[in-house]
This record gives structure tokens, C-alpha cells and sequence, in this order.
């Protein structure tokens, strides 16, 4: 134990982040489409082997990138996401039963990672009211307005993806890179960051820190980044 | 004939008011985007955290970390904010975007909307929309007015799972403009250029509600 | 109405971005202490002489200083607020029933203001149960803990602070100046930020904005800051 | 005799453990933060919106836009963040925070605290400590063994409105350390130098275990 006045999060790589992930858990993962994504710990769990998991996610990746490496391997038993479309093989295994499914919509799956992180038990929220999203869920009308009661997940493990971070924890996104990473790392009981670029403590400006270090237990410095587009869209120079 | 789907945005475009922050969701209602009127200042959010979304990149820029809630690169204006998806939403549950533009399968004359989800087909997820029709105080749909079989997208209840009840309050679609009225029904405020009132009344399911001569679209 | 691509949401000064401002509301306040409290806007009031506001806000000001001028003139009826030691005139005016008190936890007059903000008309919190707090109020018990429900704050007019802000109402706070100032900007139906500095748009990184221009209705360049510092403590130079 | 206010924060400090984010509250918790042990790195977090809060200033550099909870000037460390009050409470309320010091009133031998209002008396509000104390998995009060009358703070129930229930952990006071077992009540694990269980005894009016010989706390 080294006087260094900060509390150090770095641990050395991916499978170093990994100590204490088993099978059956759940497990968040940040990201919005293939943007933003952990990939570095989502290679290593493929790697890990680690079974059972499972995963709340906005979307469930593409068929050889993102969350769909663990779908190929079969190391996914069941996704809480909003929106699952790009994906062949979770088309297959979900109508073959292997894989459970629990939609959400995707303002209530960032309010409910939030909750989690913010001890906010559960909230009301009027998003799905009179759709089968509500079945069986309190409902209650606040100003004249039918609302569902929403509970907090619970993540033992959040692996999310910043663009800079610093040895104390703290993250720093990009564009829309942040999207859920920043509610998930509030969730997790253990958070693992991976970033872009891992600078010393001081030499990220404290007002303009994203997720404080608090939120996150272990930072590495990622590798190899893909960072693939799903859709790559663009005009004529005018 | 009908509109095409550019005109159907062009025409929804005419509904955008000077300060108005728009979320846009995928299909036709991202068209609208181009027609917005001279002197009209929008700023658009997309769900994935970002307002002040501005056109696609020209080749060569398109940034991975810079996509809207369609996954396609974008580009942003000055003046546009990065945010996390719980804040996107508390701009959306909070009310604080005063349009959404969104695509349907169906919608009731009550207002209700059915665009996620059909029975015995592959269900991709809801994504945004019950977050946005739940809402949102402005809500208008775009879409044609027919399915592909020709029947009614306009009816008097929806037959496919609902995304959120008595929320829309306009359709644009190839056809018609119509608001809706939840004591009477779709209200025909529009016809497309020569579309007849016997046509849009042919092809409405629910309730029509026809008062006085009705208007062919400006476009 | 030119053609500016973005919302503008200049108002010339303090007292334009008082229109609509009545007797009898609801206003918002941020600021923690003397620390990020809308200075020009509070002044402004006291001149425009607005009566029998209900003021939610984490403080009172002292008796010289903050919202210590608007209890000075009794425009305030009510103080909803976590703490309110500093004011001797404050303490005169609650003994006297003149003031009407409401004290709030700091965590739930936060979450609050975020709520309303965000949407969600009611959550759950441990926060208070078993105390004063807590009376008449829903207790259910989560994960074997009892929460109590508490409510969205509702409030017409909001006045916030920040240190930069640029015209399409974005803003940047500095340091602990930030404190409630955010959730209170998404929870006020106006919204009015006073900045130190007002820039043009497309000055500001939009990766760095605390509150995005859509919760500000109206901005403008404050003047002649004084930043009382309440307690000034320091250490000896070693 | 007993301990001074800053051997009680000093006895407090030997609690803390590397890695641990501590919110001090005002007065006796205030100092423990000049007696971290060697090795072992900690970061404040003061609830008005920092983490990794550091010493006052020296004389010259108080900046009005960084201070604590206690409203007085303070200085950031190197790795510190600033943010929003929700999300400070939230760092609070999810239990981030692995240890909450504060002063009290008075504490239950069921754990209870009172710390925020003396009925007759003006009440200057809860502040956070609501928040903290019904959150926080580990709490140690600091303060003293009894008030200016001589009256045990230490009771079988607090006679004032309290703030937290059944969530006290440990109690330092300038007589005593003492660990909370709701079941038996103020468990005795050690005394201030020269100060005798029979005097610990007398001045405890909650229930107290005292087991075997009990140590004189090591300063």
C-alpha cells in the first residue's frame, strides 16, 4: 500500500478485470448499438468461457461484433435489452428457446441501471402503461396520468467503455459513446472501465469528469479498438 | 396517388414551429430533417444522447462515437450537447421535446399506437417509442395508409400490441391529414393533392370524422 | 425569427428573464450556501417586488446575502430547504409564523428536483424513515430495507447560476458552484441560467455541458458577481 | 479526563481502510482527516458535489466555487471530480461511500441517532445526515460521552426526533469506543487512557456489555 492519495483502480488487462466474474451471473454492458461498447472485456469473457450470464444491454450487438461473440458461444442464458434487431443468430436461439429474452423500454433500462446506482429502490414511470410491458406491475395515476412502478436492477458486474479515463476511476466519454455507460457504471457492484487512453490522476480537468472514480473498481487501458459502424451514412460534400 | 414518403415528410415539416426541440424516429420521419421551413430554428434530439444533431458526415468523416439512435453517422451542430442515455430520456419523459415524429403499424382513433411488435414474427424490441409516446405531448405519426394488403392502417381499435395509448394526436400519411379526436375519431383536416374524400373515407377503418369541404395539402 | 440553426435563449438581463413571474409561485433556487446562487436574478426580484413566493432551495442565504434579501423584504411565504441555520432574520420570521417552513433531506430535495425534471412523479428512499420525515408518508420495504415514497417537486420558475453558458443555453459550472443548480435547471417549466460568462455557440466542447440547452428558457451575462465566501478557512502555509 | 475532540477523530482515523471513500461531517469528524495512517489512501467526498476534497487553502487562494458541506473553502486533490447534488446523493444513497463519520446528539443502544432538532429550539434542518445515515452500511458517531449537564448521550432510546433509525454502527467518544449489537446493546471495546469501566458504567444510561478485561485504546 503505496501513500498515493488517490485510490488506484488499475489493474493490468482485461483478464485481470475479470476476477470474480462466474457463471450465472448478471452482468451489465454499456454501449448503444456497437458504439461505445466494452470490447476488449467482451473478448475476454469469450475467452473466460464464462457461462449463464445474464445480460442487460440496450441491444445485443451484431452477429460476429459486440455482444454477439457471446451469443455465438452460447455464454448468454438470457438479454434485458430495448431493441434486439441485427442479430441472426439471437433470432435463432431465441425462437429455439435457448435464449431467454425480457424486453424493456429503453428509457426505463437507463432509469432502472440509474435507480440502481442511485439506491432509488423503484420509481414510477408512465412509459408502457396499457401495453403488455405493464402486465402485472403497479399502476398508479399521478396528475391525471396513469404511471408503472419500475424496480432498480441489480449488476453484480458493469463493464463500460470511456474514452478517457485516469487511475483514480474517472471517465471521460465521447460524442455519443456515453449513452448507457455512465448509468452502468453506477450500477455495477463491481465496474470495470475500459478506456481509450489511461492518463495519470490530475491530468483530467475535475469539472469535466463524466462518472467519478467512485462508481468504478477496476481500469485498464484497452487495446486493438475496432470501433465498428453498423451504419455507415453520409451526404454529398455540397 | 398519394404522397411519396418525401412529401409525407415535406408536409409534416410544415408542423414545426420556430424553438421547437424534435425527436425524429427512423424511416420517414427522419425525411423531415430536410424540409424544415425558411426562418424556423429546430434543434433535433436522438435518443442516444445528443441534441443538436445536423446532417450526415460527408465521406471521409463519419465518427464511430457519432451515430444517432438509427446506429447511422451523424454529424453535430454548434451549439449541440452530449449526454447519457438517463438524461436523454428525463428530456423525454420530462417533456422538455415538444414534437416527436415517429413511424406506425396502426393507430385507433383514440389514439392509440401499435409500432413494435407482430404476433408470430421475430420481435426486435421497442427501443425508445413507449418512452417517447408516453410522453411526448406532441406526437404525429407518419405513414402510409394502407399495408401492404391494402388494409386500413387507421382503425377503430388497434389488433396488434399497443406501444402506448391514446397519445398520438395527428397522422400525416400518403393521403390524408388527420388530428385526432378522442370523443369523435380521426378528423380529416387534409387531403393529398388529388386524393378524394371518398378515398381517404374508403380507407379508414375507425371513426372518420369529414366536416365541410376538406382541403387539398400546400406542399 | 432569422436562421441560426440552434434555439436561442438570450434575454437582454435579469429583469427581462423575470416575465411571467407572479406573486404566489412556486420558484426554484440553486446554489449551496452563498456557492453558485444566482446572484443578479435574486436582486432582481427584490426589485420587481414579486410577493408570496414558495421558495425551494438548499439554503436561505445570511441575513445580508442571497435569498436573506427576499426574506428581508418578505416576499418569501414559504421555504422548502435542507438547512436554514445562517439567518437570524429567517429564524425571527419562522418563530413568528410569519414563514412558513418545510424541511426536506438534502438527498430527497435533489432527487426531487431531478424527478421533476426527468419525469418521474414519485420514487422510493430510505431517507427519513422512522423519523419526523417520514410521517404520512407510503413506507414499503425493499430488499428487507423500508423506503418511503416521496414526490416530484412542481415549480413553474427556476433560477440557476452557472460560470459559462452559451446562447443556446447550455451551460458549464465551476467546481461545487455546480451543487443543485443542474436538476433544478430540468425541473423548472422556465428555467432562467445567469452565467459569468456568455459565450457564442459552438464555443463550448459539446462533450463538457452540465445542463444541455433544453432545460434553459432563458440566459443571460450576469454582472458585478460579488461570491461571498461564508466560511473562509485556510491553512498555514508550509 | 478522557480524550480531546482531536484524539477522538485520531482514535476514529485508526478505522479507515485503504480504498475507502469517507464522508466526514462537521466538527470532531472534520479532523480525522488530519490523521490518516500511513499507507493508507482515502478520498473525501463532501455531499455538496466533490470527491477527493483536500485541505483548506493557504491564505490567497480560496476560491468562493470550492468549498464543502460545512460551507468553508477547501482545495481539490489531484484525481478529484466535481459534480451535480443528485448525483453526489446518489454516490450516498447507492452506498459507494464506504464510511460516514458524524457527530450526534444522542445514540440508542438499538443504534438510533438523534443529531438534527432540539424541540423548543430553533431547527436549523437534517441537512444530508438523513440521507447518510439511512444509507451508509457503516457509520461511527463522534462525540462526546455526555452533555454540558452531564447527562449519558449514550441511552436506551433517544428522547429527541430522530434522524436515522437502527443504523449506528460504532460510537467514539472522548471516554469510549463502543460497537452497536442491536441485540445487546453498547458493546464496550475499549477505554480512553486512565479511564476506568466503572466511570464508562456510570455514564452509559443505554444498555452496556462489558466483556473480559477491556483495552486502553492505543493513540
Amino acid at each position: 500500500m503505496s501513500q498515493t492519495n488517490y485510490i488506484s483502480k488499475v489493474v493490468s488487462d482485461a483478464h485481470a478485470a475479470l476476477d470474480g466474474l462466474e457463471d450465472n451471473m448478471t452482468v451489465m454492458f454499456g454501449g448503444f448499438g456497437l458504439c461505445g461498447i466494452p470490447e476488449n472485456s467482451i473478448a475476454a469473457i469469450r475467452d473466460k468461457g464464462t457461462t449463464g450470464i445474464t445480460c442487460i444491454s440496450n441491444n445485443a450487438g451484431v452477429d460476429d461484433f459486440g455482444l454477439g461473440l457471446l451469443l455465438q458461444t452460447r455464454q448468454i442464458k438470457k438479454m434485458i435489452a430495448s431493441y434486439v434487431g441485427e442479430n441472426d443468430e439471437f433470432e435463432r436461439q431465441m425462437l429455439s428457446g435457448e435464449l431467454k429474452v425480457d424486453l424493456v423500454p429503453q428509457g426505463t433500462l437507463a432509469e432502472r441501471c440509474r435507480a440502481a446506482g442511485a439506491g432509488i429502490p423503484a420509481f414510477f414511470t408512465p412509459a408502457g402503461y396499457g401495453t403488455e410491458v405493464a402486465e402485472g406491475k403497479e399502476v398508479r395515476v399521478f396528475n391525471g396520468k396513469p404511471h408503472i412502478l419500475e424496480h432498480a436492477f441489480d449488476a453484480p458486474f458493469a463493464f463500460v467503455k470511456a474514452w478517457k479515463g485516469d487511475k483514480a476511476g474517472n471517465l471521460i466519454f465521447k460524442g455519443t459513446a456515453r449513452n448507457f455507460n455512465p448509468m452502468m457504471a453506477m450500477a455495477g457492484k463491481i465496474t470495470v472501465a475500459e478506456v481509450e487512453e489511461l492518463v495519470e490522476v490530475g491530468e483530467l480537468d475535475p469539472n469535466d469528469i463524466h462518472v467519478p472514480g467512485i462508481f468504478v473498481q477496476r481500469i485498464f487501458q484497452g487495446t486493438d479498438y475496432e470501433k465498428r459502424i453498423e451504419q455507415r451514412t453520409v451526404r454529398a460534400k455540397s | 396517388m398519394g404522397l411519396s414518403k418525401d412529401q409525407i415528410a415535406q408536409r409534416i415539416a410544415q408542423e414545426l414551429r420556430d424553438g421547437w426541440y424534435v425527436n425524429l424516429g427512423i424511416g420517414i420521419p427522419t425525411l423531415v430533417a430536410n424540409h424544415i421551413p425558411e426562418g424556423i430554428n429546430i434543434e433535433f434530439q436522438s435518443e442516444n444522447g445528443i441534441l443538436g444533431m445536423g446532417p450526415f458526415p460527408v465521406e471521409g468523416e463519419e465518427d464511430a462515437d457519432l451515430i444517432n439512435a438509427g446506429k447511422q453517422t451523424i454529424t453535430a451542430m454548434p451549439g449541440a450537447s452530449f449526454f447519457s442515455s438517463a438524461t436523454s430520456f428525463a428530456m423525454i419523459r420530462g417533456q422538455h421535446v415538444q414534437l416527436t415524429v415517429l413511424g406506425a403499424m396502426e393507430v385507433s382513433d383514440g389514439g392509440d399506437i401499435a409500432n413494435w411488435k407482430i404476433p408470430g414474427k421475430m420481435v426486435k424490441g421497442m427501443g425508445g417509442a413507449m418512452d417517447l409516446v408516453a410522453s411526448a405531448e406532441n406526437i404525429i405519426v407518419a405513414m402510409q395508409h394502407t399495408n401492404r394488403r391494402g388494409e386500413s392502417k387507421l382503425l377503430s381499435a388497434c389488433s396488434l400490441p399497443l406501444t402506448g395509448v391514446a397519445c398520438v394526436k395527428k397522422v400525416v400519411t400518403d393521403l390524408a391529414v388527420l388530428e385526432i379526436d378522442p370523443d369523435r375519431g380521426f378528423v380529416l383536416l387534409e387531403r393529398a393533392p388529388g386524393v378524394s374524400v371518398e378515398e381517404i373515407q374508403e380507407k379508414t377503418a375507425g371513426r372518420l370524422v369529414v366536416e365541410g369541404d376538406v382541403p387539398e395539402m400546400m406542399l
